[in-house]
């Protein structure tokens, strides 16, 4: 297993080297310099051009990458055009944001998800598993920022159940347990909605791999043991059908923070996925290219975990 | 058990390939949700390009301060928005604009996915090797945060680019679909069978394996088509779609984003949204439906 | 005199592991086989699953790389052209599969299927090949109206016969027949037999028939080769296979093979159990440190064993 | 023949498939005994419903779109009126099964010493360790060296034979009276096949059980089998002690199906067909001879209107009196 685990990480290091370079052929075509902060309308020419050289902007572009990745891996990649603080700590700030949305998005996805999975494979062609397909094809066919805006308009506008925009009352002290309270009530929503989203692919295969696991012979073998009902459920068929899906943790990761942008924009919460987006619209390019490293490089530790936890929870690729 | 089912079925269709087109229809018939919104679909599709004949972009735009926020009327179907043009007029043009990009985008991803995958999964080998790790690649991208990036930062940035963007990130999945079927269907001996009577590698793959799996290729390009109805509204809600001069459904609903059309002006924002749901829903269930036809196990019968 | 020589065919598969995924070792699926091929004889290759005899005969018909070794046709060197579509090799060698099912494009019609290696290797008029389509399905006993039906309509004997009248579409001369009646139910494997049979004789084929089972081979075959392990252990006719096997692996095949007759069942325990004695004891004498089958030697002008010259002395 | 206790009776056991409402029966009014000691061989082509017999036994149909009527008699229960529930109090303590293919009939992410171990925990009062001891006694008695590292091991890392080994040491864990063998040894080579007939064979010396092996393959009956019932279209027309069955075959279908064996001294003669197929079960006639569709040339008269098994020789029975006319086609007078 541990074999299968450091070939996997080896296999991230030509991945990561490829979207670092993609991104910083990115970030070389975007207007404006890592300093472009510290330049006003008033500064000379001379002095942008000794400034140029003095940040190494001159140096062939192989150096400069070396330099960029340098940093990088310091988690520095200048200051913030607009807030005029260092990159990391802005996203530092709205990494916490982001990673409680997940969480709590991750916890309700899981929660909702894997008991209609295995009923609805349970009661194959009952009504209950009617229901759930019907369930998850709306929520497969209907786009994210669709079902967000629908969601506020009823829930956030006129129920008036949820707020509408940001992560916290500003009203409560930090570190009262109200505040803490605040935090989750304003989550309730944006988690909700993007949990929602997230079901489908996880019900779908939860409940196929059910059925197919009932006409399996290995099931077969259990019932023929004299295995009571429930136990055939519990201790081959959920069991077989829940491993893989514990594998798919990994790629939720990922899937949570691309649909971030979204939820994020929609119900105004401060996360990594709202701050990229009013980037772009100030043209913050530092930040910019900061959260698309860091998106990338999540993206790929989801995947890598997916692998490991896949490599853990099968004895087939366990023993090798 | 099944296959005694299907022998008698055979008997009452003479002589049709076991997934034909016909076959496909004739379970098309039988589902009704499925013919309903096949017919939703058609309509849907169909109306907007009917009616949007009628509508002069110039003059949908046109700014009437008058009308600003106008609610529904004889005069605007639909209302106005902030600039008192109309609502439904809009709508229709968006819908059009929507429409045609997402199929642009589906044809570019869905040819270039297609080869890739005929090519992996009938040769193997290095081929298969050298783009499943690019598609694997792709497939870990933040590519939504790319497609922004791209689009912001390209030099001149018309509709075309906006396509050619989309499809650089649109074709992994698809290739990746082809590629598994066509493995599958490569390693039956019937294509053994055509190597061995001295077919050539590009005749079996088109004429072999290829019609094998036009089944699956139609329903996957309904559903990819569907799904590209939702990254081009959704680019163009986040206001990374379509240039300005282009209004698309993703326009109108994003004046959503201003909490007081949100709550009040409702016209502007839910039509569309509503508009993009049934869009969906309807293209989604006839793919569902295509993929249960062609797929011999879940036929009703 | 035969009209095609393998010669010491190898087909290995690369192992790849450890952290860089690099070649660690060969799967030696097919390691160094000879034979030869005259007109009108069937060739038995029989082993147990996983033996090579399969591979060996996709590689000789081109559908496996072939590692090392050469196939000689009509005294011209072929194992590099095998696919090669204008080559007369590729013509002349056909396959009959094991999943006739499988083997038919479900989508195609019979008289297109049919048709696909005509268009191929002849240069036939339309008049001409609906002719000769007719003429196969004659041959395969079938009625003409099966031209227009879709492989699906078919029983699985039916099926494998369309298999066998595509196969000898091009008048080959070695059809490779890889578990052809596996299948199949035994009405209908006999029936499949048969044909193959008739075809043989009326035409003149040569068959490279691979099979698991010994009754099937024996039924079918003049000459037979035992597999294992991706080499021959013995070959020679059928009376010298049967009669006086040699290699401790053949006498253990043998014996295992069920008997159609209760009658000295016991017996034929007994001589099981004695068999699987002398295969352990004796174990050093066919195969050498590695496991590995010796080279065939000769024990009489047809019959050929794998084992040391200890062996040989001994089992004389 | 060994005259001992009858273990299980079947009395004309319908089992039918529902398809769209209307139930087809794939078993057909089968009636068989199944005594102690003896295996029983029920063989037949694919489709003659001797699958669907064995499962009908056991009770692993779906009991949602399968029918059982009739008997199937064992210790004063009928076996065919149980319902799914009920039926665990029987399987794996009474009745064990044992199935074709050694690999997917074993949960790939349990460890082989789990699995054998499941059906004691159900089925005794063992404690933890006693069972753990009787799984190792288990795997000794079927022949696996090492049993000690074999139960920790999973299914994927055992070869084809070991695994069916290990399928028979479950199958036998509850020291079951009757054991059910589906194609035991259709997935295996030859080699492999001897040993664990053998093993069959001996295990069932040793324990006295009764055994019912589901096969296609005449060479593994002529090996094992005390007793034979030849199934066709759903009903059992030939049933003999083996030795009588393989000398003097009496139905037209079990001689043709002899006469196409290719056997070790067929030596290239043509070999027996059989008219036509095998019906499907949809298209099944239900009245009058089975069979008498394909050996079209044998007279209308020499059929029964209703064929029942008639005993030909002590203990042998035929369906149908088609026999006593049959001749096969090119050999007017070879009359039985």
């Amino acid at each position: 297993m541990w074999k299968t685990v450091v070939r996997r990480f080896l296999i991230m290091i030509p991945q990561l080297f490829v979207l670092s370079l993609l991104i910083f052929i990115m970030a070389k075509n975007m207007p404006g310099d890592p300093f472009t902060g510290k330049i006003t309308p008033e500064t000379d020419p001379a002095r942008i051009e000794e400034l140029r050289e003095l940040n190494g902007l001159n140096d062939p572009w192989y150096e400069q990458y070396a330099r960029w990745v340098g940093n990088a891996f310091q988690g520095e990649f200048g200051n913030s055009y607009t807030y005029k603080v260092k990159v990391s700590t802005l996203i530092g700030e709205r990494a916490m944001n982001t990673f409680w949305l997940s969480l709590l998005t991750a916890v309700m996805l899981y929660a909702i998800a894997v008991p209609l999975g295995v009923l609805a494979g349970r009661f194959h062609n009952s009504w209950f598993d009617r229901g759930v397909v019907l369930y998850s094809f709306i929520s497969y066919a209907i786009p994210t920022f669709v079902l967000a805006l629908i969601l506020l308009y009823f829930f956030g506008y006129k129920l008036q159940w949820f707020p509408t925009t940001g992560s916290v009352d500003v009203r409560e002290v930090p570190g009262s347990a109200g505040y803490y309270i605040s935090k989750i009530y304003h989550m309730i929503l944006p988690a909700f909605t993007s949990a929602v989203l997230g079901t489908v692919a996880i019900i779908q295969y939860l409940r196929t791999e059910v059925v197919d696991a009932k006409s399996m012979d290995y099931v077969r073998t259990a019932r023929a043991k004299g295995v009571p009902a429930n136990k055939v459920y519990s201790k081959h068929i959920f069991r077989n059908s829940l491993l893989p899906v514990a594998a798919f943790i990994g790629f939720t990761i990922t899937g949570l923070l691309g649909g971030s942008i979204f939820i994020e924009t929609i119900f105004a919460y401060p996360g990594m996925g709202q701050l990229f987006i009013s980037s772009i619209a100030s043209r913050d390019y530092s930040v910019i290219t900061a959260l698309v490293m860091l998106y990338g490089f999540l993206a790929l530790l989801g995947s890598l975990l997916s692998d490991i936890i896949m490599s853990i929870v099968d004895p087939r690729i366990r023993i090798e | 058990m099944v296959k005694e089912k299907d022998n008698k079925k055979e008997q009452e269709i003479i002589s049709a390939p076991p997934t034909g087109m016909q076959v496909v229809w004739r379970e098309f018939i039988k589902d009704r949700v499925a013919m309903f919104s096949l017919i939703i679909m058609v309509l849907a599709i169909s109306g907007v390009f009917i009616a949007s004949l009628f509508f002069d972009p110039a003059e949908v735009m046109k700014v009437s301060l008058r009308s600003k926020y106008a609610p529904p009327s004889s005069l605007h179907w639909l209302g106005a928005d902030i600039g008192g043009s109309d609502v439904f007029g809009q709508l229709i043009i968006g819908a059009k604009n929507s429409l045609l990009i997402a199929i642009a985008i589906t044809l570019i991803t869905g040819t270039v996915g297609i080869f890739i995958g005929l090519a992996c999964g009938y040769f193997g080998g290095w081929i298969d090797n050298m783009f499943m790790r690019i598609i694997d690649f792709f497939i870990t991208l933040p590519s939504l945060m790319i497609i922004i990036v791209f689009i912001t930062i390209v030099p001149k940035y018309t509709v075309f680019t906006f396509i050619l963007i989309v499809s650089l990130f649109g074709w992994t999945s698809i290739a990746r679909l082809v590629r598994s079927k066509a493995l599958s269907e490569s390693r039956r001996d019937y294509v053994n069978a055509s190597k061995t009577l001295g077919t050539n590698d590009f005749v079996i793959i088109f004429k072999e394996v290829m019609p094998n799996i036009s089944s699956i290729l139609i329903v996957e390009a309904t559903l990819s088509f569907a799904g590209n109805i939702g990254i081009e509204t959704g680019l163009t809600f986040l206001g990374f779609g379509l240039p300005p001069s282009t209004p698309s459904l993703g326009t109108l609903v994003a004046y959503a984003n201003n909490p007081l059309v949100m709550s009040t002006y409702w016209w502007v924002w839910l039509p569309a949204a509503l508009f993009i749901l049934i869009l969906m829903l309807s293209i989604n269930y006839v793919g569902q439906a295509l993929r249960r036809a062609a797929d011999a196990k879940q036929r009703l019968g | 005199m035969s009209f095609m020589q393998i010669k010491d065919l190898k087909v290995h598969y690369p192992i790849r592991g450890g952290f860089f995924n690099t070649v660690v070792d060969n799967v030696y699926a097919v390691d160094g086989i000879s034979m030869e091929f005259e007109k009108g004889k069937a060739y038995g290759l029989v082993g147990e699953s996983g033996c090579g005899k399969s591979t060996t005969g996709k590689s000789i018909i081109g559908l496996e790389k072939i590692s090392a070794g050469s196939i000689i046709y009509e005294g011209e060197n072929v194992t590099n052209k095998r696919r090669d579509r204008a080559s007369a090799y590729n013509r002349d060698i056909q396959m009959i599969f094991q999943d006739s099912h499988s083997s038919l494009n479900p989508r195609k019609r019979v008289q297109d299927i049919l048709a696909e290696p005509i268009r191929n290797f002849l240069k036939l008029t339309p008049q001409e090949e609906s002719r000769r389509i007719n003429e196969l399905l004659a041959i395969v006993g079938m009625p003409e109206d099966a031209r227009l039906k879709y492989p699906h309509e078919f029983s699985g004997g039916q099926k494998q016969r369309l298999g066998i009248a595509r196969a000898i579409a091009t008048n080959p001369k070695l059809i490779i027949a890889d578990e052809p009646v596996s299948a199949l139910d035994l009405s209908v494997q006999a029936q499949v037999l048969n044909f193959m049979k008739d075809i043989q004789d009326e035409y003149g084929l040569s068959y490279l028939f691979i099979s698991h089972d010994l009754g099937v081979v024996k039924h079918m075959c003049d000459y037979i080769s035992i597999m294992y392990k991706g080499r021959f252990v013995e070959s020679g006719t059928k009376k010298d296979i049967y009669d006086n096997p040699q290699h401790i692996y053949t006498k253990r095949l043998l014996s295992a093979i069920p008997d159609v007759t209760p009658n000295g069942r016991e017996d034929r325990k007994l001589e099981r159990i004695e068999v699987e004695r002398n295969y352990q004891a004796e174990h050093k004498q066919y195969f050498d440190e590695n496991g590995r089958v010796y080279d065939l030697s000769p024990i009489s002008d047809t019959h050929f064993v794998a084992a040391t010259s200890s062996a040989l002395k001994g089992g004389n | 023949m060994k005259t001992s206790e009858e273990l299980l009776v079947i009395k004309d056991l319908h089992t039918g498939f529902r398809i769209k409402d209307t139930y087809f029966d794939a078993v057909d009014g089968v009636s068989l005994t199944l005594r102690k000691n003896e295996i029983l061989a029920i063989v037949g082509e694919s489709g003659c419903g001797k699958s669907t017999l064995a499962t009908s036994i056991i009770g692993l149909h779906d009991h949602n779109k399968t029918r059982v009527q009739g008997e199937i008699l064992f210790k004063n229960k009928n076996l065919a009126k149980l319902g799914e529930d009920e039926f665990n109090d029987v399987r794996g303590i009474d009745i064990g099964m044992i199935f074709q293919d050694p690999l997917s009939a074993l949960n790939p992410l349990m460890r082989i010493g789990e699995q054998i171990e499941e059906g004691l925990i159900y089925h005794t009062k063992l404690t933890k360790e006693q069972r753990v001891n009787r799984v190792f006694e288990l795997l000794t008695q079927v022949g696996i060296p090492n049993p000690q590292r074999v139960a920790r091991q999973f299914p994927h890392q055992l070869s084809g034979g070991m695994r069916q080994r290990v399928i028979i040491a479950i199958a036998i864990s509850c020291k079951p009276q009757i054991i059910i063998a589906d194609e035991p040894t259709t997935a295996l080579d030859v080699t492999i096949q001897a040993q664990i007939l053998d093993l069959l064979k001996d295990l069932q010396a040793e324990t006295g059980s009764g055994i019912i092996l589901i096969t296609h393959d005449l060479g593994v009956v002529a090996e094992v089998a005390d007793r034979v019932a030849v199934m066709y279209a759903g009903q059992i027309i030939e049933e003999a002690p083996v030795e009588e069955l393989f000398n003097n075959p009496k139905h037209p279908y079990t001689r043709s199906l002899f006469n196409s064996i290719p056997q070790m001294n067929s030596d290239g003669k043509k070999l027996n067909v059989i008219e036509g197929i095998v019906p499907s079960l949809l298209k099944l006639p239900r009245q009058g001879c089975r069979f008498s569709p394909r050996i079209s040339w044998i007279p209308e008269s020499a059929h029964e209107k209703d064929p029942v098994l008639h005993e030909v020789a002590p203990n042998h029975f035929v369906r149908c009196t088609c026999y006593k006319e049959f001749y096969f086609k090119g050999e007017e007078g070879g009359r039985a």
